[in-house]
């Protein structure tokens, strides 16, 4: 009889003390956590966890409450409602991306793409020195060193899980392919060759 | 009024103020020209005219004068080697190079505008950075330990310190430079090298000097030095190598 | 008309409003938040915010909810869940160190063989200063207070029965002998102060 009673009151609810183990962690954790990570610390399979974290992010979402779930950097993480942002705004500062600038952006932009990069590969593709660019990055936890060129040589850099929760991507895979942004050396050879052949002789 | 290029307002990553201070800074060398970006500059020069809505000839030519003189100069610095590199080039060859280096950073600029459109659309998010208020602070759990390390920690202080050696005092110092032609005239030889096979059977003070040679090698960039780990070997390299970049594949 | 329906929809959930906008403080804050502050971000009353904390209390509580608000101190906060508690242990669970640095080992040894012994005569036997080692073997939990020097009203440390679990002594009796320094504990702490003094300064 006793057995019986505890099976009913355990078994009706695993799927809502799971989801509130999950609020447990998330609200606690200071990175984005991966299902698998969810999955270890509340010794529940990870198929569970995903569904649990769908009826999360149902009840935390834009509209429905000020605290939003949402699936950044490898993980899921709460973060502050949009609605909310002005009081935000007044209580915290965002110091990792303020003020970045176009240098900025396009030294973090190619160690996201081509990472780990080392700084005199960046300079070569950007035309300038980049020593205090990637100095101020390392700084703001937007980058940091990941290994060697080769055994010797210049450390490389890559993008850090910060950048990926700064920027919304859910991983590095996430951004958009640059050979589909632009037009590629057939095209601008081209134009090269135009300019060269209005020139006077 | 026409537009003095020498009065030209510019605010760049590495300098701000007048065109003619730019110039008389990296004239003196108190600017390295590797940190300025001309592309910057360009675009400052003509926004000032598209303001004037007429094309002042004069202007030009000066601003193109003096553009194309700070031009040649970055290229020649910053890109010493492949000057040569590039002037062994056919021209068909040396335009296609341009071009690949072209639509190189192309794509960097427009991953960064994708960037920049990114932090836009997030602009008004926050989320919390470090841990929270009250979050469980983990317990630090040691591994089982040998009982036999603290005997051997005890042991440790009771040797006796050794007596002040003097030995030093009659060491003869050889001249950097011996170690500067030797380390370069292996690297005529080799790309790389091991230093610690290099100086094996050497005399402690020798093995100090070749390393400062080693030192003073980094500091003119004409090698990497390389390990892995404290006391693990150490790795010369000539300082050439280049990798090869994809702009194609992502990694994770 | 319209400004009747604008009031309306207003007014219906300003403390609704309020409540999502505490939410979402909370949730991005890395301290507990005083009602002041709070109430300075949401352009609210304190009064409201009080309110609103009220009803965040009711819906944020042990077992309704994984994330607790807690009021503390400082202020408010979220906390995980107390039934959620061992999932977050498990979380912050790092792994086992795999030994200790030469100067905790020392210092352990020293207090091992020869203790209960205070910072001072550590150090003169160490040559160095020691209340950081010290310090972080008394939190770590291998060390703790055990008594005062006479003379010098100094404290005294002596191991814990942690010490004896990670060494795999049954009892101080267990360390390994150490005859070749002395025959007693007097004997080798007077070596060992003897080789102190000859150390250069």
């Amino acid at each position: 009889m006793e057995h019986g009673l505890r099976l009913i009151t355990t078994d009706a609810t695993p799927a809502l003390e799971l989801a509130r183990t999950l609020e447990a962690l998330l609200v606690v954790a200071s990175q984005p956590l991966p299902v698998e990570e969810l999955a270890a610390a509340a010794e529940a399979d990870p198929s569970q966890v995903e569904e649990a974290l769908e009826i999360l992010g149902q009840r935390f979402s834009e509209g429905k409450s000020g605290i939003v779930l949402e699936h950044v950097a490898g993980g899921y993480a709460f973060r502050a409602s949009a609605a909310a942002s002005a009081a935000c705004a007044r209580l915290f500062e965002k110091p990792a991306e303020k003020g970045l600038s176009q240098a900025a952006l396009e030294t973090l932009a190619i160690i996201a793409y081509l990472g780990p990069v080392s700084r005199p590969e960046i300079a070569r593709i950007r035309g300038v020195n980049v020593d205090g660019v990637v100095a101020g990055l390392v700084e703001r936890g937007l980058i940091a060193e990941g290994g060697r060129d080769n055994e010797f040589g210049a450390v490389r850099y890559r993008t850090t899980p910060l950048f990926e929760r700064i920027f919304g991507l859910e991983s590095l895979a996430a951004l958009p392919r640059v050979d589909d942004l632009g037009s590629d050396v057939a095209e601008i050879r081209g134009r090269l060759e135009a300019v060269a052949e209005k020139r006077p002789a | 009024m026409p537009v003095a290029v020498r009065e030209l307002e510019l605010d760049l990553d590495a300098f701000e103020g007048p065109f003619d201070l730019l110039l008389s800074l990296v004239l003196r060398e108190e600017l390295p020209l590797s940190e300025v970006d001309l592309a910057e500059i360009v675009v400052a020069f003509v926004e000032r005219l598209a303001e004037r809505g007429e094309l002042d000839l004069d202007a030009c030519g000066e601003f193109l004068i003096l553009i194309s003189a700070l031009l040649e100069l970055k290229a020649r610095q910053m890109f010493p080697e492949e000057d040569a590199e590039l002037a062994e080039l056919e021209p068909e060859e040396a335009a296609e190079e341009l071009a690949r280096r072209l639509a190189e950073y192309r794509r960097a600029k427009e991953a960064a505008g994708f960037l920049r459109d990114r932090l836009e659309e997030r602009r008004d998010l926050h989320f919390r950075l470090g841990p929270a208020p009250l979050a469980p602070q983990p317990e630090r759990k040691l591994a089982p330990q040998a009982p036999e390390k603290l005997a051997a920690a005890l042991r440790a202080l009771a040797v006796e310190p050794p007596a002040p050696s003097v030995a030093h005092m009659a060491l003869r110092f050889p001249p950097v430079s011996q170690f500067l032609d030797r380390w370069r005239a292996l690297l005529r030889r080799r790309s790389r090298f091991d230093f610690d096979q290099e100086v094996d059977g050497l005399s402690r003070v020798e093995v100090a000097v070749a390393f400062l040679a080693l030192l003073e090698l980094r500091k003119q960039n004409e090698i990497a030095i390389a390990q892995a780990a404290p006391f693990a070997p150490i790795r010369i390299s000539r300082a050439d190598a280049e990798r090869s970049l994809s702009w194609n594949t992502v990694s994770a």
